[in-house]
Protein backbone atom coordinates (compact mmCIF):
# COMPACT_ATOMS: atom_id res chain seq x y z
CA UNK A 1 0.00 0.00 0.00
CA UNK A 2 1.23 3.41 -0.97
CA UNK A 3 -0.97 6.38 0.25
CA UNK A 4 -0.68 9.78 0.84
CA UNK A 5 -3.23 11.13 2.84
CA UNK A 6 -5.10 14.36 4.82
CA UNK A 7 -6.70 12.13 6.96
CA UNK A 8 -5.42 10.46 10.57
CA UNK A 9 -3.23 7.69 9.70
CA UNK A 10 -4.17 4.30 11.02
CA UNK A 11 -0.76 2.66 11.76
CA UNK A 12 -2.64 -0.69 12.78
CA UNK A 13 -4.03 -0.87 9.39
CA UNK A 14 -0.61 -0.29 8.10
CA UNK A 15 0.98 -2.83 10.22
CA UNK A 16 -1.99 -5.38 9.30
CA UNK A 17 -1.57 -4.62 5.39
CA UNK A 18 2.07 -5.89 5.42
CA UNK A 19 0.45 -9.60 7.49
CA UNK A 20 2.03 -12.42 5.87
CA UNK A 21 2.56 -16.23 6.50
CA UNK A 22 5.51 -16.35 4.55
CA UNK A 23 7.14 -13.01 7.05
CA UNK A 24 8.28 -13.92 10.74
CA UNK A 25 8.84 -10.14 11.26
CA UNK A 26 7.52 -6.97 10.49
CA UNK A 27 8.76 -3.74 11.25
CA UNK A 28 6.58 -0.67 11.37
CA UNK A 29 7.92 2.74 11.63
CA UNK A 30 5.81 5.94 12.85
CA UNK A 31 7.24 9.51 12.55
CA UNK A 32 4.98 12.14 15.00
CA UNK A 33 4.94 15.79 15.38
CA UNK A 34 7.51 15.94 17.89
CA UNK A 35 7.22 19.32 20.38
CA UNK A 36 10.71 20.43 21.02
CA UNK A 37 13.41 20.59 18.59
CA UNK A 38 16.14 21.99 20.80
CA UNK A 39 14.45 24.14 22.43
CA UNK A 40 12.02 25.33 20.17
CA UNK A 41 8.30 24.16 20.97
CA UNK A 42 5.99 23.40 17.67
CA UNK A 43 2.78 23.61 18.32
CA UNK A 44 1.74 21.97 15.10
CA UNK A 45 3.24 20.95 11.55
CA UNK A 46 1.88 20.81 7.81
CA UNK A 47 3.07 18.87 4.91
CA UNK A 48 2.58 19.73 1.76
CA UNK A 49 2.92 17.11 -1.14
CA UNK A 50 3.63 17.02 -5.70
CA UNK A 51 1.42 14.04 -5.08
CA UNK A 52 1.58 12.42 -8.40
CA UNK A 53 5.15 12.37 -8.10
CA UNK A 54 5.61 11.18 -4.86
CA UNK A 55 3.78 8.32 -5.09
CA UNK A 56 5.91 7.43 -8.00
CA UNK A 57 9.00 7.89 -6.45
CA UNK A 58 7.95 5.92 -2.83
CA UNK A 59 6.77 3.39 -5.78
CA UNK A 60 10.31 3.78 -7.27
CA UNK A 61 12.04 2.89 -3.59
CA UNK A 62 9.66 0.34 -2.91
CA UNK A 63 10.55 -0.99 -6.37
CA UNK A 64 14.37 -0.50 -5.21
CA UNK A 65 14.00 -2.24 -1.65
CA UNK A 66 12.44 -4.99 -2.91
CA UNK A 67 15.23 -6.00 -4.93
CA UNK A 68 17.52 -5.49 -2.23
CA UNK A 69 16.24 -7.32 0.53
CA UNK A 70 13.52 -10.14 1.01
CA UNK A 71 10.75 -8.72 1.69
CA UNK A 72 7.44 -10.28 1.80
CA UNK A 73 5.01 -6.72 2.08
CA UNK A 74 5.57 -2.78 2.09
CA UNK A 75 3.50 -0.02 3.06
CA UNK A 76 4.09 3.67 2.81
CA UNK A 77 1.81 6.37 4.18
CA UNK A 78 2.20 9.57 4.36
CA UNK A 79 0.28 12.57 5.70
CA UNK A 80 -0.38 15.98 4.57
CA UNK A 81 -2.23 19.27 5.44
CA UNK A 82 -2.02 19.94 9.19
CA UNK A 83 -0.98 17.42 11.84
CA UNK A 84 -0.90 17.81 15.50
CA UNK A 85 1.40 17.55 18.28
CA UNK A 86 2.12 13.51 18.87
CA UNK A 87 -0.02 12.81 15.94
CA UNK A 88 1.71 10.47 12.94
CA UNK A 89 3.11 12.40 9.55
CA UNK A 90 4.64 8.91 8.27
CA UNK A 91 4.26 5.54 8.93
CA UNK A 92 6.25 2.60 6.83
CA UNK A 93 6.02 -1.25 7.31
CA UNK A 94 7.84 -4.29 6.07
CA UNK A 95 7.26 -7.76 6.74
CA UNK A 96 10.40 -9.87 5.58
CA UNK A 97 11.01 -13.86 6.68
CA UNK A 98 14.07 -12.74 9.08
CA UNK A 99 13.77 -9.66 11.58
CA UNK A 100 17.56 -8.09 10.64
CA UNK A 101 15.67 -7.34 6.71
CA UNK A 102 12.54 -5.95 8.39
CA UNK A 103 14.48 -3.41 10.47
CA UNK A 104 17.16 -2.72 7.43
CA UNK A 105 14.78 -2.09 4.84
CA UNK A 106 11.97 -0.08 6.84
CA UNK A 107 15.25 2.70 7.76
CA UNK A 108 16.35 2.64 3.85
CA UNK A 109 12.97 3.49 3.03
CA UNK A 110 12.19 6.29 5.76
CA UNK A 111 15.67 7.42 4.73
CA UNK A 112 15.32 7.54 1.50
CA UNK A 113 11.69 8.70 1.43
CA UNK A 114 13.60 12.31 3.16
CA UNK A 115 16.09 12.84 0.36
CA UNK A 116 13.97 12.41 -2.51
CA UNK A 117 9.97 12.13 -1.98
CA UNK A 118 8.69 15.74 -3.03
CA UNK A 119 6.99 16.53 0.54
CA UNK A 120 8.02 19.08 2.55
CA UNK A 121 7.07 20.25 6.47
CA UNK A 122 5.82 23.13 7.70
CA UNK A 123 6.85 24.14 11.26
CA UNK A 124 4.66 26.08 13.40
CA UNK A 125 6.61 27.22 15.85
CA UNK A 126 5.06 28.20 19.36
CA UNK A 127 6.39 32.23 19.33
CA UNK A 128 3.90 32.20 16.18
CA UNK A 129 6.31 31.99 13.56
CA UNK A 130 5.99 29.53 10.83
CA UNK A 131 8.98 28.20 8.65
CA UNK A 132 9.03 25.70 5.89
CA UNK A 133 11.54 23.37 6.39
CA UNK A 134 14.26 23.17 3.19
CA UNK A 135 17.41 21.80 4.08
CA UNK A 136 20.23 22.98 3.83
CA UNK A 137 23.26 22.00 5.68
CA UNK A 138 23.55 18.48 4.23
CA UNK A 139 24.47 18.78 0.87
CA UNK A 140 21.37 17.15 -1.07
CA UNK A 141 22.14 14.34 -3.53
CA UNK A 142 22.37 15.81 -7.10
CA UNK A 143 19.22 14.69 -9.35
CA UNK A 144 21.33 12.97 -11.73
CA UNK A 145 22.34 10.82 -8.45
CA UNK A 146 18.66 10.60 -7.71
CA UNK A 147 17.26 8.99 -10.86
CA UNK A 148 20.33 6.64 -10.65
CA UNK A 149 20.63 5.51 -7.15
CA UNK A 150 21.74 1.37 -6.89
CA UNK A 151 19.18 -1.14 -8.14
CA UNK A 152 17.58 1.54 -10.62
CA UNK A 153 14.69 3.65 -10.32
CA UNK B 1 7.55 28.47 -25.80
CA UNK B 2 5.88 29.05 -23.13
CA UNK B 3 5.68 26.07 -20.26
CA UNK B 4 3.99 26.25 -17.15
CA UNK B 5 5.93 25.48 -13.37
CA UNK B 6 4.82 24.13 -10.44
CA UNK B 7 5.37 25.81 -7.21
CA UNK B 8 5.24 24.26 -4.07
CA UNK B 9 6.21 25.08 -0.08
CA UNK B 10 8.11 28.16 0.81
CA UNK B 11 8.03 28.76 -3.52
CA UNK B 12 4.50 28.77 -3.62
CA UNK B 13 4.09 31.01 -0.96
CA UNK B 14 6.58 33.40 -1.45
CA UNK B 15 4.52 33.61 -5.08
CA UNK B 16 1.43 33.37 -3.86
CA UNK B 17 0.66 30.82 -6.57
CA UNK B 18 1.45 27.43 -7.41
CA UNK B 19 2.06 27.59 -11.14
CA UNK B 20 4.34 30.07 -13.00
CA UNK B 21 4.23 30.42 -16.88
CA UNK B 22 7.21 31.42 -18.49
CA UNK B 23 8.10 32.08 -22.16
CA UNK B 24 11.49 30.40 -22.90
CA UNK B 25 13.11 29.21 -26.18
CA UNK B 26 12.94 26.15 -27.62
CA UNK B 27 16.02 23.73 -26.84
CA UNK B 28 16.04 25.37 -23.21
CA UNK B 29 17.61 23.37 -20.66
CA UNK B 30 16.75 23.04 -17.23
CA UNK B 31 19.76 24.89 -15.95
CA UNK B 32 18.92 28.31 -18.30
CA UNK B 33 14.96 27.81 -17.23
CA UNK B 34 16.36 28.30 -13.83
CA UNK B 35 18.22 31.09 -14.48
CA UNK B 36 15.29 32.51 -16.22
CA UNK B 37 12.72 31.86 -13.38
CA UNK B 38 15.55 33.71 -10.90
CA UNK B 39 15.92 36.66 -13.00
CA UNK B 40 12.27 37.01 -13.09
CA UNK B 41 10.92 36.03 -9.59
CA UNK B 42 14.30 37.70 -7.40
CA UNK B 43 12.65 36.88 -4.12
CA UNK B 44 13.03 32.86 -5.00
CA UNK B 45 16.49 33.27 -6.00
CA UNK B 46 18.35 31.65 -3.08
CA UNK B 47 15.45 29.20 -2.91
CA UNK B 48 16.22 28.49 -6.48
CA UNK B 49 19.39 27.73 -6.87
CA UNK B 50 19.39 25.29 -4.16
CA UNK B 51 16.12 23.70 -5.71
CA UNK B 52 15.82 20.59 -8.03
CA UNK B 53 13.91 20.42 -11.02
CA UNK B 54 11.53 17.45 -12.23
CA UNK B 55 10.46 16.94 -15.74
CA UNK B 56 7.39 14.48 -15.62
CA UNK B 57 7.87 13.75 -12.37
CA UNK B 58 11.71 12.77 -12.48
CA UNK B 59 14.40 14.84 -11.12
CA UNK B 60 16.02 16.53 -14.09
CA UNK B 61 19.83 17.11 -15.16
CA UNK B 62 20.62 20.75 -15.22
CA UNK B 63 21.69 20.12 -19.24
CA UNK B 64 17.95 18.17 -19.67
CA UNK B 65 16.01 19.75 -22.41
CA UNK B 66 12.64 21.28 -21.27
CA UNK B 67 9.54 20.50 -23.87
CA UNK B 68 6.35 22.12 -24.50
CA UNK B 69 3.87 20.27 -22.98
CA UNK B 70 6.37 18.82 -19.81
CA UNK B 71 4.96 18.45 -16.90
CA UNK B 72 7.62 21.18 -14.88
CA UNK B 73 8.31 21.35 -11.04
CA UNK B 74 10.49 23.70 -9.00
CA UNK B 75 11.43 21.01 -5.88
CA UNK B 76 12.74 22.89 -3.27
CA UNK B 77 14.91 20.84 -0.66
CA UNK B 78 12.18 17.63 0.35
CA UNK B 79 11.63 17.73 4.18
CA UNK B 80 8.75 15.04 4.34
CA UNK B 81 8.96 12.31 7.12
CA UNK C 1 5.24 -1.97 29.59
CA UNK C 2 6.69 -5.07 30.50
CA UNK C 3 4.46 -7.91 29.72
CA UNK C 4 4.63 -11.79 29.65
CA UNK C 5 1.22 -13.16 28.54
CA UNK C 6 -0.62 -15.92 27.37
CA UNK C 7 -3.30 -13.85 25.16
CA UNK C 8 -3.12 -12.43 21.69
CA UNK C 9 -0.85 -9.51 21.49
CA UNK C 10 -2.83 -6.71 21.06
CA UNK C 11 0.12 -4.38 18.64
CA UNK C 12 -1.64 -1.34 18.72
CA UNK C 13 -1.87 -1.09 21.99
CA UNK C 14 1.93 -1.78 22.42
CA UNK C 15 2.74 0.90 19.71
CA UNK C 16 0.34 3.47 21.89
CA UNK C 17 2.03 2.62 24.90
CA UNK C 18 5.20 4.53 23.75
CA UNK C 19 3.39 7.45 22.75
CA UNK C 20 4.66 10.59 24.06
CA UNK C 21 4.87 14.29 22.64
CA UNK C 22 8.61 14.06 22.92
CA UNK C 23 8.51 11.14 20.51
CA UNK C 24 9.71 12.26 16.95
CA UNK C 25 9.63 8.47 15.75
CA UNK C 26 8.45 4.97 17.37
CA UNK C 27 9.27 2.15 15.89
CA UNK C 28 7.31 -0.98 16.72
CA UNK C 29 8.70 -4.52 15.70
CA UNK C 30 6.41 -7.63 15.72
CA UNK C 31 7.41 -11.02 15.26
CA UNK C 32 5.12 -13.79 14.10
CA UNK C 33 5.29 -17.58 13.55
CA UNK C 34 6.30 -18.08 9.56
CA UNK C 35 5.32 -20.76 8.10
CA UNK C 36 8.69 -22.23 6.71
CA UNK C 37 12.16 -22.10 7.66
CA UNK C 38 14.06 -23.30 4.45
CA UNK C 39 11.85 -26.36 3.31
CA UNK C 40 10.53 -27.21 6.28
CA UNK C 41 6.64 -26.27 7.55
CA UNK C 42 5.73 -25.23 10.87
CA UNK C 43 1.96 -25.07 12.18
CA UNK C 44 2.26 -23.67 15.00
CA UNK C 45 4.58 -22.64 18.28
CA UNK C 46 4.52 -22.91 21.62
CA UNK C 47 6.41 -20.90 24.30
CA UNK C 48 7.68 -21.66 27.58
CA UNK C 49 8.84 -18.59 30.24
CA UNK C 50 10.89 -18.52 33.49
CA UNK C 51 8.46 -16.09 33.85
CA UNK C 52 9.69 -14.10 37.07
CA UNK C 53 13.34 -14.57 35.88
CA UNK C 54 12.52 -13.44 32.41
CA UNK C 55 10.15 -10.09 33.04
CA UNK C 56 13.54 -9.30 35.46
CA UNK C 57 15.94 -9.73 32.87
CA UNK C 58 13.82 -7.47 30.01
CA UNK C 59 13.59 -5.07 32.83
CA UNK C 60 17.49 -4.52 32.59
CA UNK C 61 16.98 -4.92 29.29
CA UNK C 62 15.29 -2.22 28.99
CA UNK C 63 16.96 -0.72 31.42
CA UNK C 64 20.34 -0.72 29.74
CA UNK C 65 18.53 0.12 26.02
CA UNK C 66 17.34 3.53 28.07
CA UNK C 67 21.35 4.39 29.18
CA UNK C 68 22.61 3.92 25.47
CA UNK C 69 19.89 5.80 23.84
CA UNK C 70 18.06 8.77 24.70
CA UNK C 71 14.50 6.75 25.11
CA UNK C 72 10.86 8.05 25.75
CA UNK C 73 9.00 5.14 25.77
CA UNK C 74 9.82 1.33 25.52
CA UNK C 75 7.49 -1.65 25.99
CA UNK C 76 8.23 -5.61 25.28
CA UNK C 77 5.47 -7.73 25.48
CA UNK C 78 6.28 -11.67 24.68
CA UNK C 79 3.78 -14.17 24.09
CA UNK C 80 3.72 -17.43 25.18
CA UNK C 81 1.44 -20.98 24.71
CA UNK C 82 0.40 -21.96 21.63
CA UNK C 83 0.81 -19.14 18.48
CA UNK C 84 -0.40 -20.03 15.73
CA UNK C 85 0.41 -18.73 12.25
CA UNK C 86 0.95 -15.80 11.59
CA UNK C 87 0.44 -14.71 15.00
CA UNK C 88 2.68 -12.24 17.18
CA UNK C 89 4.66 -13.78 19.48
CA UNK C 90 6.75 -10.83 20.50
CA UNK C 91 5.77 -7.02 19.79
CA UNK C 92 8.93 -4.51 20.71
CA UNK C 93 7.97 -0.50 20.81
CA UNK C 94 10.66 2.29 21.08
CA UNK C 95 9.94 5.97 21.19
CA UNK C 96 13.12 8.51 20.94
CA UNK C 97 13.46 12.21 19.73
CA UNK C 98 14.36 11.37 16.02
CA UNK C 99 14.27 7.85 14.09
CA UNK C 100 17.90 6.41 14.03
CA UNK C 101 18.00 5.55 17.93
CA UNK C 102 14.07 3.98 17.62
CA UNK C 103 15.82 1.72 15.17
CA UNK C 104 18.51 0.79 16.82
CA UNK C 105 17.06 0.45 20.35
CA UNK C 106 14.25 -1.61 18.90
CA UNK C 107 16.91 -3.42 17.34
CA UNK C 108 19.45 -4.48 19.79
CA UNK C 109 15.99 -5.05 22.44
CA UNK C 110 15.26 -8.18 20.36
CA UNK C 111 18.45 -9.31 19.72
CA UNK C 112 19.44 -8.93 23.49
CA UNK C 113 16.08 -10.57 24.13
CA UNK C 114 16.88 -13.52 21.64
CA UNK C 115 20.10 -14.56 24.30
CA UNK C 116 19.37 -13.33 27.17
CA UNK C 117 15.94 -13.77 28.56
CA UNK C 118 14.63 -17.09 29.81
CA UNK C 119 11.93 -18.32 26.87
CA UNK C 120 12.11 -20.94 24.49
CA UNK C 121 9.97 -22.09 21.15
CA UNK C 122 8.92 -25.40 20.52
CA UNK C 123 8.24 -26.13 16.52
CA UNK C 124 5.16 -27.86 15.21
CA UNK C 125 6.46 -29.02 12.08
CA UNK C 126 3.95 -29.87 9.47
CA UNK C 127 5.53 -33.88 9.66
CA UNK C 128 4.54 -34.24 13.15
CA UNK C 129 7.23 -33.75 14.33
CA UNK C 130 7.87 -31.24 17.72
CA UNK C 131 10.86 -29.72 18.51
CA UNK C 132 12.17 -27.35 21.24
CA UNK C 133 14.79 -24.87 20.12
CA UNK C 134 17.87 -24.95 21.80
CA UNK C 135 20.28 -23.51 19.63
CA UNK C 136 24.13 -24.54 19.53
CA UNK C 137 25.07 -23.41 16.17
CA UNK C 138 26.20 -20.19 17.90
CA UNK C 139 27.94 -20.10 20.63
CA UNK C 140 26.09 -18.24 23.57
CA UNK C 141 27.78 -15.74 25.75
CA UNK C 142 29.25 -17.39 29.16
CA UNK C 143 26.70 -16.54 32.39
CA UNK C 144 29.09 -14.39 33.63
CA UNK C 145 29.44 -12.08 30.22
CA UNK C 146 25.22 -11.95 30.21
CA UNK C 147 25.60 -10.01 34.05
CA UNK C 148 28.19 -7.84 32.96
CA UNK C 149 27.02 -6.65 29.39
CA UNK C 150 27.94 -3.08 28.95
CA UNK C 151 26.29 -0.55 30.95
CA UNK C 152 25.63 -3.34 34.03
CA UNK C 153 22.37 -5.29 34.40
CA UNK D 1 21.60 -29.80 52.28
CA UNK D 2 18.36 -30.24 49.67
CA UNK D 3 18.15 -27.77 46.77
CA UNK D 4 15.59 -27.82 44.03
CA UNK D 5 16.41 -27.07 40.63
CA UNK D 6 13.50 -25.73 38.27
CA UNK D 7 13.50 -27.18 34.46
CA UNK D 8 11.96 -26.34 31.60
CA UNK D 9 11.37 -26.58 27.88
CA UNK D 10 13.19 -29.88 26.35
CA UNK D 11 14.57 -30.31 29.94
CA UNK D 12 11.19 -30.53 31.80
CA UNK D 13 9.93 -32.69 28.67
CA UNK D 14 12.41 -34.90 28.87
CA UNK D 15 12.20 -35.82 32.83
CA UNK D 16 8.10 -35.03 32.88
CA UNK D 17 8.74 -32.44 35.89
CA UNK D 18 9.17 -28.84 36.25
CA UNK D 19 11.32 -29.65 39.01
CA UNK D 20 13.96 -31.62 40.76
CA UNK D 21 14.79 -32.32 44.20
CA UNK D 22 19.00 -32.99 44.88
CA UNK D 23 20.74 -33.44 47.71
CA UNK D 24 24.41 -31.02 47.54
CA UNK D 25 26.68 -30.73 49.73
CA UNK D 26 27.17 -27.25 51.64
CA UNK D 27 29.47 -24.86 49.40
CA UNK D 28 28.50 -27.03 46.39
CA UNK D 29 29.35 -24.61 42.66
CA UNK D 30 27.32 -24.75 40.11
CA UNK D 31 29.74 -26.82 37.97
CA UNK D 32 29.33 -29.94 40.77
CA UNK D 33 25.80 -29.02 40.82
CA UNK D 34 25.26 -29.61 36.76
CA UNK D 35 27.88 -32.50 37.00
CA UNK D 36 25.65 -34.12 39.98
CA UNK D 37 22.56 -33.60 38.06
CA UNK D 38 23.74 -35.09 34.83
CA UNK D 39 24.61 -38.38 36.58
CA UNK D 40 21.43 -38.67 38.27
CA UNK D 41 19.76 -37.75 34.71
CA UNK D 42 22.34 -38.72 31.79
CA UNK D 43 19.53 -38.38 29.49
CA UNK D 44 19.81 -34.68 30.23
CA UNK D 45 23.56 -34.82 29.87
CA UNK D 46 24.44 -33.29 26.31
CA UNK D 47 21.59 -30.72 27.46
CA UNK D 48 23.24 -29.55 30.64
CA UNK D 49 25.91 -29.05 29.01
CA UNK D 50 24.87 -26.34 26.68
CA UNK D 51 22.88 -24.85 29.76
CA UNK D 52 23.28 -22.46 31.80
CA UNK D 53 22.47 -22.04 35.71
CA UNK D 54 20.86 -19.32 37.17
CA UNK D 55 20.63 -18.30 40.96
CA UNK D 56 18.18 -16.04 42.37
CA UNK D 57 16.79 -14.85 38.44
CA UNK D 58 20.57 -14.15 38.08
CA UNK D 59 22.81 -16.03 35.15
CA UNK D 60 25.58 -17.62 37.69
CA UNK D 61 28.98 -18.71 37.23
CA UNK D 62 30.31 -22.10 37.21
CA UNK D 63 32.15 -21.17 40.68
CA UNK D 64 29.22 -19.46 41.65
CA UNK D 65 28.23 -21.18 45.37
CA UNK D 66 24.59 -23.00 45.94
CA UNK D 67 22.64 -21.50 48.80
CA UNK D 68 20.04 -23.57 50.85
CA UNK D 69 16.75 -21.96 49.93
CA UNK D 70 18.06 -20.24 46.43
CA UNK D 71 16.06 -20.65 43.48
CA UNK D 72 18.05 -22.50 40.96
CA UNK D 73 16.75 -23.29 37.35
CA UNK D 74 18.58 -25.04 34.60
CA UNK D 75 18.68 -22.46 31.74
CA UNK D 76 18.54 -24.34 27.95
CA UNK D 77 19.88 -22.11 25.44
CA UNK D 78 16.95 -19.73 25.01
CA UNK D 79 14.84 -19.55 22.09
CA UNK D 80 12.49 -16.16 22.43
CA UNK D 81 11.59 -13.63 20.29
Amino acid sequence: MILITDKTIDTSKVLNSVKSNLAGASVLFVGTTRQFTGDKETIQLEYECYESMAVEKIQQLVDIAESKWNIEQCSVVHRIGVVELGEASIAVAVSTGHRKESFEAAAWLVDELKIQVPIWKKEFWADGKTEWVHPNGVPRPSPKDLNSIEGGG
Amino acid sequence: MNIKIKLFAAAREMNDTGELTLDVPVGCVVKEMKRMVSDDYPNMSELIMRSAVSLNREFATDESVVCEGDEIALIPPVSGG
